[in-house]
């Protein structure tokens, strides 16, 4: 083996800690050479190794007996009945994104649908929870313009199709977007597969894609480092990554075929830390070791050097762990989807991941597996909550000059732009699409495509304000959101998802919000009964030192049990009354962390409005079985912008106005309490779904009538329909371009 | 006066080109042996109107830097010609 | 009306299994046909669905043409064979030639996925069979690439011949004389820009594409 | 020998030119109002072997007719260097 670094200028460059460095020295009793430094750099970054976090993440409820497969593994698992299980997880690609947008977006899309079908599962569905410096700069409309082109161009042609996601500008991710893919997946329960080598002598085959110099070091360098708007960059450029959404449909098809023939023991992608990674994490996993010639690695260019070939994060690769015996049926079902194939491991006993220059040739590395993966330093760092949060919470943030029409027209916004450039319909499994509360999606057998009568419901929701305001209460009202999004589907949440997108954590400040939004998940997670069954954390989101608003990200999928007609739409019928339901905010409730005082008022600080989580439950519940047995005509949750924006957005869907009562200023209108749902129920029906509601302890609350081509709140505000359909409808095209001819 | 500016976008060296093996894996098919090494960018032509050839192949140069390309994947060639 | 339809999957094809549940779901029985075999397996009729054939690397269709199945599609359409192009079916179907002009990126650059309403324009063709012209069908469009060009005398060929099979009510992505579909001289080649299964089912959100299948399983 | 050779595509005249025309609709905004007329096309670098550079060309010619580029809306322009 080659010599042992002197010097510790190279382990620091490497981005490990003295402290780490003497951590391998005492695993491996002797110095390490670069090549294994560099393995335990890739594997102990944060990005792999959730070192600063994995001691909070550790307090999130995990477990239920439809539980199949929960965090740790590529993807979580659930029961869904009549042996159906699906996979689901959520990952950030914020860094890659910011400097190429496309790409960056791209390859998120591409690695996200790799953890799925890793798991025996096809991918169905993707979901891409946005956010972006706002829309008056020019680089962050560029950021923007880029990324959903790259969830399109990527997700559209590897066929899985966008359902759902957000879109949020905010000034602080100018310089940092926020850039979250979530996808799920379906496979026949008895298919499901770990990522583990286990039977000595079998063989690891990479599949897919050559290893070029992508990424090298992207790991290290780009999952763990802010970036200033500055000539550091460009030192940063040649790790981006480009996607091959072709290579990645063929991958795809392959995996699932070789699946389907029991051709595989295990198999696991490749991601950050590329063959390090899955070579190590799978010998680790399965209790052995594995042999790897960097000799066999397809590479796509010449002398490549094994410290490149063994961290290189080229995309659309997957490694298989194959019987002998099963090798050229492998090798044949590869060459009919034009994937290369190569051997490049082999299963042992030792428990060593050996590096080697030809299965007999010289040993460039050796080191303990586990130690990569189990050996990792788990920091407890050092966390406060800001010096002046009594003072930030005692802020009223109601002040400010409301000019509630023109405020209600500028807290408007369609999504459309986004979700028209993603195939959100193939599979036909889309019953209800983006541009509504949930997303439903019929539930198939992934064998037979038979029909089981259910749906599969998702809903993925963030709140920056809130959880600056309150990192713990904004958390626990995101997954009550999201519960409420998918019961106005008439949906039940089974598990949760979520990505935590953190600034820097050397900042006590950000490992607080950090704590607390996990406290936070947890107390919701636990009220709705919906465990956390994967995540993602991406830390280090900060621009010129300045970290971003704490932004936690929950994908919550649910179950819609009886699904023979479509759920009730958000726009309104004539001649109905308004109700909403939940949670009765008080009468002075506070404005904090609401878009109006962040948008309009000015005030990003106070106290979040109280919250009634149990109250939060007793009303999704409600909601989705209302949903499941016909009895709205309409149904809409309040969220951002408040009733005020609901109520609009109800409108404008179905060009029907309303007159709302009570609600007459920027207080009652726009104020965020949680909870709530508007909703239309047919009159003949109303009395007894107030007697049903009362009894299962919902608060319901005529608040107007619809009907009319304006909508009304009170005496005083009068906004005509055309109005709110122009500002709602025009914003992003206007911003980003209009996409239609008549441009 | 106007100038006829041709711009070749290309992936950098390095950057994967999709394309470029997709259609090198297509040509043997197509009973093209003896080609390869095949690598797809863009081409751009515009025209500007500038003082001289030099500002008007540095307005495009700047226009490169900032939509036509991305300095981080690819590699921009700008072309003047009086037009 | 049992009438077997061949799918050809390519790679990157995405929508033959939509393809085969939607013939399947109104009585037909459908066959994937591999791209790399040539045999047809003897079905009545053939579509290409849509997808991203060979990634639509180059151009759409472009490396599909020379496919083995595309020699086989080529006679059997030449007999007279129906053989319907759906999205980047359509594309390939203009590549090979069997159907004119060509399929440029849409007018606003973006992809477009939506609804769109379309008029039946000419039904002397195989997806007329239950419909007449002047009917107007709600069929959702998912395409980059979906913006039809042709020469003058093309267009106008289409139109004295009445080969225009649907246009768009309001032209989504600048396609000349609104054009969504059109066929073969002899009317057994379709080639449409929208996905006829994806309006299959109400719990999708419209029916309207089962005549046009329905007419294909009868042939 | 080995030979390089470029293969430019270019919309042809009078077919339109989305991509060309965003482009062109973009430039004000952006702060360029001296361009215009911009027309976006593919180019496509690749090598092939063969006894001379006119036989080059032609592999490379008869490849652009049956393959790289659409007549019915492109123009396809080669050029051969030697590699
Ligand atoms: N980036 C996006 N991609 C796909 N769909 C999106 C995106 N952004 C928003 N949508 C869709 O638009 C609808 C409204 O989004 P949003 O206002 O965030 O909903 P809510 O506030 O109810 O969570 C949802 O159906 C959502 O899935
Ligand atoms: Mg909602």
């Amino acid at each position: 083996m080659s010599p042992a670094p002197e010097d510790a200028s190279v382990h620091r460059a490497l981005g490990l800690s003295d402290d780490e460095y003497q951590r391998i020295h005492g695993l491996l009793d002797r110095h390490p050479n670069h090549l294994e430094l560099a393995m335990y750099s890739v594997m102990w970054s944060e990005h792999c190794s959730y070192k600063s976090s994995k001691i909070h993440l550790k307090r999130l409820p995990t477990e239920a007996p439809w539980v199949l497969v929960g965090p740790g593994e590529n993807a979580g698992v659930i029961d869904v009945g009549d042996d159906i299980a699906v996979a689901i997880r959520i990952e950030s690609h914020n860094h890659p994104s910011a400097i190429e947008p496309y790409q960056g977006a791209a390859t998120g899309v591409g690695g996200i649908l790799r953890d799925i079908f890793t798991m025996g599962a096809r991918p169905i569905a993707v979901m891409d929870p946005l956010r972006f410096g706002p829309l008056d700069d020019p680089r962050s409309r560029w950021i923007a313009e880029g990324v959903v082109s790259g969830v399109s161009g990527y997700g559209n042609s590897v066929g899985v199709p966008t359902v759902g996601g957000e879109i949020v500008f905010d000034e602080t991710y100018k310089g940092n977007p926020l850039v979250n893919v979530l996808a799920m997946g379906v496979l026949p329960s008895e298919r499901l597969v770990l990522g583990q080598a286990s039977g000595i002598g079998n063989l690891a085959v990479l599949l897919g894609a050559s290893t070029g110099r992508d990424g090298i070091g992207g790991v290290s360098v780009l999952a763990s480092a802010g970036f200033g708007e500055s000539s550091e960059d460009a030192d940063k450029r040649p790790s981006v990554q480009v996607g091959d959404p072709f290579e990645e449909k063929r991958l795809l098809e392959a995996c699932l075929e070789l699946l389907d023939e029991g051709l595989v023991t295990g198999i696991q992608d490749l991601g950050g830390a590329g063959i390090t990674c899955a070579t190590s994490e799978t010998a680790s996993r399965g209790g052995a070791g594995m042999d790897v010639d960097v000799t066999a690695i397809h590479a796509r260019e010449e002398n490549m050097e094994p410290v490149e070939l063994m961290t290189s994060e080229s995309q659309e690769r997957m490694l298989a762990i194959v019987e002998p015996k099963d090798l050229t049926r492998v090798i044949e079902i590869s060459s009919r989807w034009e994937i290369e194939a190569s051997v490049i491991g082999r299963v042992t006993d030792n428990g060593q991941l050996r590096v080697l220059n030809g299965f007999d040739g010289e040993v460039l590395a050796s080191l303990p597996a586990s130690t990569l993966h189990d050996d990792a330093p788990e920091y407890d760092r050092p966390l406060a909550p800001p010096r002046d949060l009594t003072e930030r919470r005692s802020k009223d943030a109601s002040q400010g000059s409301a000019d509630c029409v023109n405020d209600l027209l500028s807290l408007l916004r369609d999504p459309a732009w986004v979700y028209s450039q993603y195939d959100h319909q193939l599979f036909l499994n889309t019953v209800v699409g983006p541009g509504n509360d949930g997303t439903l999606l019929r539930l198939r057998h992934p064998r037979t495509g038979e029909e089981t009568g259910r749906g599969i419901a998702l809903s993925t929701d963030g709140n920056h304000r809130w959880c600056h305001v309150d990192p713990r209460q904004g958390t626990a009202m995101i997954v009550a959101e999201a519960v409420m999004n998918i019961a106005c589907v008439g949906a039940y949440p089974l598990a949760v998802v979520n990505c935590l997108n953190f600034g820097n954590p050397e900042h006590p400040e950000v490992m607080w919000q950090l704590s607390e939004a996990v406290d936070g998940m947890t107390e919701a997670c636990i009220a709705f009964n919906a465990p956390v069954v994967g995540g993602n954390v991406s830390l280090y989101n900060e621009t010129n030192a300045v970290d971003i608003a704490p932004t936690p990200v929950v994908g919550v999928i649910g179950m819609h049990p009886s699904l023979s007609v479509p759920p009730p739409v958000i726009g309104l019928p004539t001649d109905a009354s308004l109700l909403v339901l939940g949670q009765v905010p008080e009468a002075d409730v506070s404005m904090a962390g609401t878009q109006w005082a962040w948008e309009i008022g000015g005030c990003k600080d106070g106290t979040l409005p109280t919250f009634d989580l149990a109250q939060a439950v007793r009303t999704a519940a409600f909601i989705a079985d209302a949903v499941q047995r016909q009895r709205l005509v309409a149904v809409h949750d309040v969220g951002e912008g408040g009733l005020a924006v609901a109520a609009a957005e109800m409108a404008i869907d179905s060009g029907v106005g309303a007159q709302i009562n009570y609600h007459n200023d920027h207080i009652s209108m726009f104020n965020e309490s949680g909870g709530r749902v508007l909703a239309v129920v047919q009159d003949e029906l109303l009395d007894a779904f107030m007697t049903d509601a009362s009894e299962h302890e919902v608060p319901v609350r005529e608040i107007g009538r619809t009907g009319g081509s304006s909508l009304t709140f009170g005496a005083e505000i009068t906004v005509p329909l055309n109005d709110l359909e122009n500002a709602c409808r025009n914003e992003l095209p206007e911003a980003l371009g209009r996409g239609t001819i008549s441009a | 006066m106007r100038f006829e500016v041709k711009v070749e976008v290309s992936p950098r060296e390095g950057i994967a080109n999709p394309e470029g093996s997709t259609i090198e894996r297509a040509l043997p098919a197509l009973g093209f042996v003896t080609a390869g090494n095949v690598r797809v960018g863009k081409v751009i032509h515009l025209q500007v109107d500038a003082d001289s050839a030099a500002d008007a192949k540095s307005l495009v140069e700047d226009m490169c830097n900032r939509f036509l390309s991305n300095p981080v994947i690819e590699d921009a060639l700008v072309e003047v010609r009086e037009g | 009306m049992s009438c077997r339809v061949g799918v050809v999957r390519f790679p990157g094809t995405n929508c033959e299994f939509d393809t085969v549940d939607a013939i399947h779901s109104l009585g037909g029985e459908a066959e994937v046909l591999w791209h790399g075999d040539s045999s047809l397996k003897n079905v009545d009729a053939v579509v290409i669905p849509g997808g991203f054939a060979h990634g639509d690397y180059l151009r759409c269709g472009a490396i599909a043409k020379f496919s083995p199945i595309m020699e086989s599609i080529n006679s059997f359409a030449k007999e007279g064979g129906p053989v319907l192009g759906i999205c980047n079916g359509f594309q390939v179907l203009t590549e090979a030639e069997l159907l004119p002009g060509a399929l440029q990126k849409n007018a606003g650059m973006k992809f477009l996925c939506s609804m769109q309403r379309i008029d039946f324009v000419s039904t002397s063709n195989v997806l007329g069979r239950h419909a007449k012209a002047g009917d107007r069908l709600r069929i959702p469009i998912n395409h980059f690439e979906g913006n039809y060009v042709c020469s003058p005398e093309v267009l106008n060929q289409l139109e004295e011949e009445n080969r225009v099979v649907f246009r768009y009510v309001d032209n989504p992505n600048g396609s000349i004389a609104d054009i969504a579909g059109i066929c073969n001289a002899e009317g057994n080649v379709v080639g449409m820009m929208p996905h006829p299964e994806r309006a299959t089912s109400p719990l999708l959100g419209s029916t309207d594409g089962t005549t046009l299948i329905q007419s294909l399983l009868i042939a």
